[in-house]
């Protein structure tokens, strides 16, 4: 990541542009916690690429004073691939929706994912379609009553977690618009990734689908409905922090931590050589279980820019940089005289 | 029917000025092959060359069958040629189902070489013969000879201890020997081909140059050809020469481009017949400072270029139809953004999937117009597989100096055929640096030079931090606007810049004379049969022009002059008259159309009938 | 400038033909809601009534901004009317904003209610007003009339216990009440909607009429307006009569096609503004036989109303220009599979993202035009919202009928806004019963009848079991062929086939004289504006006529011979020149464009304009 | 299913055209598999119907005598869902290939899976680009060099089984095209699925990847390279099946038999309420450990083709089958006389 060094304010990042987001949108909180770890860790706002596709979250480029391409539906990041690709000194951020990301993006979405370049990818869950005017979304529950669907949506729903882990993402997290702490750590933890970090972010719209997550926001009953990753740590939540998950076979299941042994615990590794915990992991799902918010996985491989720059390179070494009049003549060759 | 004749005949030799011979046969046959090595050693000789490849659709039809038959046509000459010819003099076929597919292309009278160790009946049912047409008088009308190839190359190099198999392999360079004889063609060049291909392999190298010299003797020595042919050098301009399909014209184009401009290329594309070899060649150039990515699909690899673009450097994608059509929508982002982007389409027939391994020009008005919103972009044609290089630097010329998508238009079988291209001197073109902006006091996204195009501020450049995107710009600043008025300024500003770009290219110019009685118009790869059919025509005495033109969008400010001043004007287009709609459109003026969607370039006579048709009014 | 005057004025009621008012506040106002209840009221009334909502771009913009402001202008008459008129006789201005941004189109001399309670420094500061313009003399040239809406409101309904925010939210339906009175409109439509509507909650309801009723005595007591004005009943065909928007009746067109035919529908598609509504209309409809399926992406919506089609549905998908964009490799593979196909373009302002909340007429070119290889499909154009119900079904006709994707092109205008629409009876439609072949001895996938059309045979169907696909077909029998003259066959009897359809479809009519100086030519959702153009022009004395085009693609057959009669023609669309292209093309008269892209539809004057500079040469 | 009364034979399953890959192209296995699987059900030719995409494999439908539709590059799966929404009583396949269903076509793939729609879906996989001259695809190791690649791909392969997963499916099974048993039993376990089955068929391309499996076929090594699946049963594998697979935490690790207790091996679940277990299995890669065969997961959910028809019938109880002149007079209506 490149640093500049003038220290940076959250208001550094703001772009002159009005947010226009509907009053009350998660969209707000989450722009408002980029900056402001952006401007924690130093970035060079001229180093910087925010790339988005189309939907509310979409918008998010605009108000940020950093480089930003507001792009076409679903394919931020097949753009932001060729930014990274064109210049692997930027720093480049991609914002997606569950739309744009998981329905018409998710080809786009899976070939980032699955290449590890170095994009950070904000997914912004609301669990709908904003900008349109609120049809259910991939990731919308089975049942869902919208405009499209008045006697209720018949597509079980996509776990973007799963998805990314069962494409092989070396980075994935989750974190909620208004849980700022836990926010800014996922943030910061995805700006450090070498490779594509992907970030899950419950966000609420509150024009059409308000509340979707208020099991996870409301302040009397949400301790008792997330579980904060901790690497090493065992898997310990609640209001009094009194429950623990434990597995029983492949099955995770919540005890009463009074009666279980500490050793019983599911350990959380976030750095696992299988994604399988990550993905058992992903998939506990509220009410039957608590949802796991931080970072599920994040490993180390070798990057697709550093692996493109390098061919680069030994392609140079091997034949030094290209000479047109050498190009021009391979191969056999004749004069006419 | 003709036979192996026993009887000596008597030798001679003739001079003719050019001469059109195919390879058929399997595709398992090495026909290829053969075809290039013919290419190369006419064109080493000094003739001028012009080649026509036909693969099959499948990969590896089976063996015998009409689908797997594989083709290579060549016409070479004394003489500037500009098309593979029309139909061919010499036919070489090594088995019934490529006797089947080609004969009806074999001039009248002509020579037909076959294979007769194929002509077997389990090879006739593949090739639905109901009976052997060596044994009929089906063929009555050529010079027929049944030449038992395999038998031959068998017995040639039988002690060198290979299988049967092997020594069966070699028969496509025993039948390319034959022809060299009966063109009088020297064996050097296949010879050390031979040897440097099979370096280390001796003994298939050794048996290779033993088919060859085997068919050339047989040749000599059977007598039962009566003559044989000889064309001379061609009277070519001088300096070095090389055989270039125009893939890798493109590539290099490309290649070339990003030197003269200092920018690197980005190219992301997805394989699709017939472009894929665009991919293949710029894989081999990182050393030029070329990336090449393999995208996921299409779309992706639109936007990768325009994300690399965006970025500072020549974004570039390639497809054929199918691949084009799904690009469209971020074509239109490209425009809207206002970036630099060159889009090729490698035309194939069409629509659909249609007919992947064949050319055709029907994607014009896909490029032109295929978009939604007003939304144009400039579209450049190759005429020929060389001049896909000088289309592919003027492209990114105009791309990075109009900060606009550019289309390329190229087509199966420009892409894919060969064609001598006397080699340039890097130093000869003229750089066109690029210059982004990098005062933040002055920088505003959407402001316009005299030309109407915007600054190219590259991310990593400080105080120049901006926002684009899709949706309408405001003037000036760049920023979102849903104003009526401003919408309406801005689709103007968008389409005049594109007509600027006639400012930048060269009139157009008409080959022959400034007036007269028909006016030939052709864009992209028919270029030669039309240029050929102009030739033929003036020859006869004909009032006969031809206009081909280069920019499809902008045209040149002149043509419409260049239309008047015609009796008849007909566009020959691969296609049922798009360019046509254009032209009628846009000066008013009855152009007639010559059409043809067959898969196949114009023939020559095609374009003559339809010059002699409306001549008659 | 004009406040509320206190000195008591005479009141006087004048006659008027027709008139044009517009609400426009703040997108969280229900300016939307005041202005479709008075256009129920007109309209119940018996006026002829057209209106054209206008939304922001944004969900919910920040209150009080200019990007926030939301708009309703109403045309209602006497007379028969066809656009919701150029400029407004008088405008319901809620706050600075809506006053900024909608005072342009206010006539001179023309009346305007402001809210004078949200003329305050923060809301005139959003606005950009350097100064209050109630107090400088920027609004000399109107009747202004400020009134303390929100005031007015809450003291109206300040005895029902309401909280200060419900309370102020029934100020649109006391500025309601206000404009019923300026225009002399019965209340009780409104109020029975009001009941209705706040059915279980009557505090609420309670409110709303009371709101109404003060914004109507407002107007009655408080003596500042001279005059109010009346409109009286048009003389419309008699029946009973509905509003409905053009997306409405796209969705009712579609389902009594199907019902006509005999065949389900399965709609395929993915939201998009301004095209969603019809998914959203049809998603209600299950109980007709229509299944619809929220596709992930356009591409997947085209190809499962495609997958729908060959099993014997009528596949339907819609979009707007971007998500046609995407739609194009598939329906090319339509037209290579010949299946009925219905892509409905409900077109929006672009290029790309462009502007999505506003019309243009844009993607003609895209659906002529835009995809790969020589690809015709049918395309007919909706010319106001009512007739979408009938577009739609001559769609689904041809479609089964010709075997062929149809391209039905709306527009973000058409779509979204409503007019009366004068209620069919289901008997009166006859029926087009689609058959399925059934009999395996006489079955050939591509055999075609008289029209050219392959039949449609369908999974399930015993012994009838085929292949289709995207490659070139053989034939009659459907086989793949790399066939050179088959496909040249194939792309004939494809072209032939669209082209049959001018047989089904009336011949072009002509409306006015056959013969004269000038024929305006429109297309599409510019209908109305058109006609209305030339019924002024006519009064004038000038010597114009109207052709409205339905069908684009093919064109009727007599298209020709009526544009020969007429001095000048001016083909009047929303974008810069593509129907202009198309018929000077083909028919090589030196037809004049009136071109607009400003996300708006025309107006009467422009076009009037345009018909004076041709006359005068 | 719908099966016929006569008693089918594969050869009634053979259309009258051509077949046209290349000699020794695993798809001939294949196919012949397929056409022995179909007529032992004896389904219904006039109520099947192939759906595919574009590609060696996608050719597929030409040689089946039933319906069939070879349509557009990666777009099988929602050509197919269209087919299958329209008339429900079909039985629906799709084959599609490792570029086309998971490069362009990842989207409409993992949306068919999501729903859950009754789709047979045949992946061939050849790691490779067949009918475009060989490019590496999706599936190709990383390194792996081709006409695209002439220094070696850099993108990490995409596990589809993991990504089928990793979406949601309910059936997922593996097989090889030439190991005729166990292809037989995954596409008769296929056929017989409600919902999406999601089978990846190893397969080989001669031309262009030859012997990219040899590890999974080779006759005298295969059995120590692959594990067949069987429900309920421990991993065991191996020439003598004297080795098996044990679960290590979430690492599966092999064990020699000898030493090793019964109960300490991993037992197979296909029916586990959690992916996680398959999820584990298909992580299993070689060299390191055996590759899974046979039904990796089927579990039983409730099919979108039965819900759609399920608020069709709603709604017609609901509403009475639709009268138009009702439509057309909804909402307020006025008179004019
Ligand atoms: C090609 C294309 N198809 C459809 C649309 C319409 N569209 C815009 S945003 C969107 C979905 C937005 O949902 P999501 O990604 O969840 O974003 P949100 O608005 O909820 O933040 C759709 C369908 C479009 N702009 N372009
Ligand atoms: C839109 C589009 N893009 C690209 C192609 C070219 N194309 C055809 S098949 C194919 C990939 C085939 O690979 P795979 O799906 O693995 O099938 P295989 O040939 O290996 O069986 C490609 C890129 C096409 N036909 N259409
Ligand atoms: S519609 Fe929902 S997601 Fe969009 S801006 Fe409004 S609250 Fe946010
Ligand atoms: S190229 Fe490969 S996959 Fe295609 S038919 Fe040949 S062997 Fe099979
Ligand atoms: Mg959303
Ligand atoms: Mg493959």
């Amino acid at each position: 990541m490149t640093t500049a060094s003038a220290p940076l304010t959250p208001k550094d990042l703001k772009s002159d542009q009005e947010v226009r987001w509907c009053p009350g949108c998660g969209d707000y909180s989450i722009l408002a916690q980029t900056q402001k770890v952006l401007a924690d860790i130093g970035i060079d706002r001229a180093n910087t690429v925010f790339v988005s596709g189309i939907g509310c979250s979409s918008r998010f480029p605009y108000y940020m004073n950093t480089y930003g391409f507001h792009s076409i539906h679903g394919r931020a990041p097949a753009i932001a691939t060729g930014v990274k690709c064109a210049n692997p000194q930027l720093d480049v951020w991609v914002v997606t929706g569950d739309g744009d990301g998981l329905s018409i993006g998710a080809g786009q979405l899976l070939h980032a994912i699955r290449r590890n370049i170095s994009l950070k990818i904000l997914l912004f869950n609301n669990r709908i379609y904003g900008l349109t005017k609120g049809q259910y979304s991939p990731t919308s529950e089975q049942g869902k009553r919208t405009a499209s669907t008045p006697l209720g949506s018949i597509d079980p729903p996509v776990n973007p977690l799963s998805f990314a882990l069962g494409v092989g993402a070396t980075f994935v997290g989750r974190a909620i618009d208004v849980d700022i702490k836990s926010l800014q750590l996922v943030l910061k933890r995805a700006a450090a990734h070498r490779g594509t970090a992907f970030v899950e972010i419950y966000q609420d719209c509150n024009v059409y689908n308000h509340k979707a997550f208020e099991f996870a926001t409301d302040r009397n009953t949400k301790e008792d409905h997330i579980v904060y990753l901790e690497h090493g740590k065992p898997l310990i939540f609640g209001k009094d922090r009194k429950k623990g998950v434990r597995l029983n076979g492949f099955t995770p299941e919540v005890v009463d931590l009074a009666g279980t042994p500490a050793d019983d615990l599911l350990i959380h590794d976030e750095s696992a050589h299988s994604p399988a915990l990550a993905f058992l992991l992903a998939q506990m799902k509220f009410p039957s279980m608590p949802e796991p918010m931080g970072v599920l996985r994040c490993v180390e491989s070798t990057t697709y820019e550093h692996m493109l720059e390098d061919q680069m390179a030994t392609a140079r070494r091997q034949s030094g940089a290209g000479d047109l009049d050498k190009l021009f003549s391979q191969g056999d060759t004749w004069e006419v005289e | 029917m003709t036979t192996i004749a026993t009887n000596p005949i008597e030798k001679r030799t003739e001079n003719r000025s050019s001469a059109t011979i195919r390879f058929a046969g399997d595709s398992g046959d090495g026909m290829q092959l053969a075809g290039s090595q013919f290419t190369n050693t006419s064109a080493l000789f000094g003739n001028d060359v012009s080649t026509l490849p036909e693969f099959p659709a499948e990969i590896r039809a089976p063996a015998g069958t009409l689908a797997g038959v594989s083709g290579f046509q060549i016409n070479f000459s004394s003489e500037d040629i500009f098309t593979p010819g029309d139909r061919v003099d010499a036919l070489i076929a090594m088995n019934p189902a490529a006797l089947k597919t080609n004969l009806r292309d074999l001039v009248e009278g002509g020579i037909l070489i076959v294979n007769s160790d194929e002509f077997n009946i389990a090879n006739l049912a593949k090739a639905k013969y109901p009976t052997n047409p060596l044994e009929t008088d089906e063929l009555s009308r050529y010079q027929v000879y049944a030449v038992p190839i395999a038998t031959h190359t068998v017995e040639a190099v039988k002690d060198l201890g290979l299988s049967a198999k092997e020594a069966e392999r070699c028969k496509n360079i025993y039948s390319l020997g034959l022809v060299y004889w009966l063109y009088d063609r020297p064996l050097e060049a296949t010879i050390n081909w031979i040897k440097s291909k099979f370096a280390k392999n001796d003994q298939i190298a050794q048996a290779n140059i033993r088919a060859l010299q085997a068919g050339f003797h047989f040749g000599e020595t059977a007598e039962i050809f009566p003559v044989r042919f000889r064309i001379e050098r061609a009277k070519l301009p001088t300096g070095k020469y090389r055989n270039i399909t125009g893939n890798q014209a493109t590539a290099m184009g490309l290649i070339t481009a990003s030197r003269l401009c200092g920018k690197p290329i980005v190219y992301a594309s997805y394989p699709i017949t017939p472009a894929s070899d665009i991919l293949h060649q710029l894989s081999h150039y990182k050393h030029f400072d070329v990336k090449t990515i393999q995208a996921e699909d299409e779309i992706a690899a639109v936007c990768m270029a325009i994300g690399a673009s965006f970025t500072g450097a020549i974004g570039v994608t390639a497809s054929a139809g199918p691949g084009i059509a799904l690009k469209q929508e971020a074509v239109g982002l490209g425009v809207m953004t206002e970036l630099p982007l060159i889009i090729i389409d490698v035309q194939r027939a069409g629509p659909s999937t249609g007919m992947p391994t064949k050319p055709e020009q029907t994607d014009l008005w896909q490029a032109m117009l295929g978009r939604n919103g007003e939304c144009p972009v400039a579209v450049v044609a190759a005429a020929s597989p060389s001049d896909c290089f000088q289309t592919a630097i003027d492209a990114v010329r105009i791309a990075v100096q109009y900060m606009t998508p550019v289309f390329v238009l190229s087509d199966g079988f420009t892409g894919n055929s060969a064609e001598p291209w006397r080699i340039p001197k890097a130093a000869d073109f003229a750089p066109f640096p690029v210059i982004h902006p990098a005062d933040p006091t002055v920088f505003q996204p959407y402001a316009r030079d005299e030309r109407g195009v915007r600054p190219w501020a590259i991310p990593g450049t400080p105080g120049l931090e901006h926002r684009i995107g899709g949706i309408e710009k405001a003037d000036i600043t760049g920023n979102i606007s849903y104003d009526p008025e401003n919408h309406q300024h801005m689709v103007n500003l968008r389409a005049a810049k594109i007509d600027n770009i006639a400012r930048e290219i060269p009139p157009q110019d008409v080959y022959g004379d400034a007036s007269g009685d028909v006016l030939l118009v052709s864009w992209g790869g028919t270029f030669g049969a039309v240029r050929t059919a102009c030739d033929t025509a003036r020859k006869r005495g004909q009032r006969v022009s031809h206009m081909h033109m280069r920019w499809l969008n902008p045209f040149p400010s002149n043509v419409g002059d260049v239309l008047k001043r015609f009796k008849h004007v007909v566009i020959c287009e691969l296609n049922m008259g798009q360019l046509q709609l254009l032209i009628r459109g846009r000066f008013l003026i009855n152009a007639h159309g010559l059409h043809k969607v067959q898969g196949r370039p114009f023939m020559v006579s095609e374009v003559l009938a339809k010059v002699d048709e409306v001549s008659r009014g």
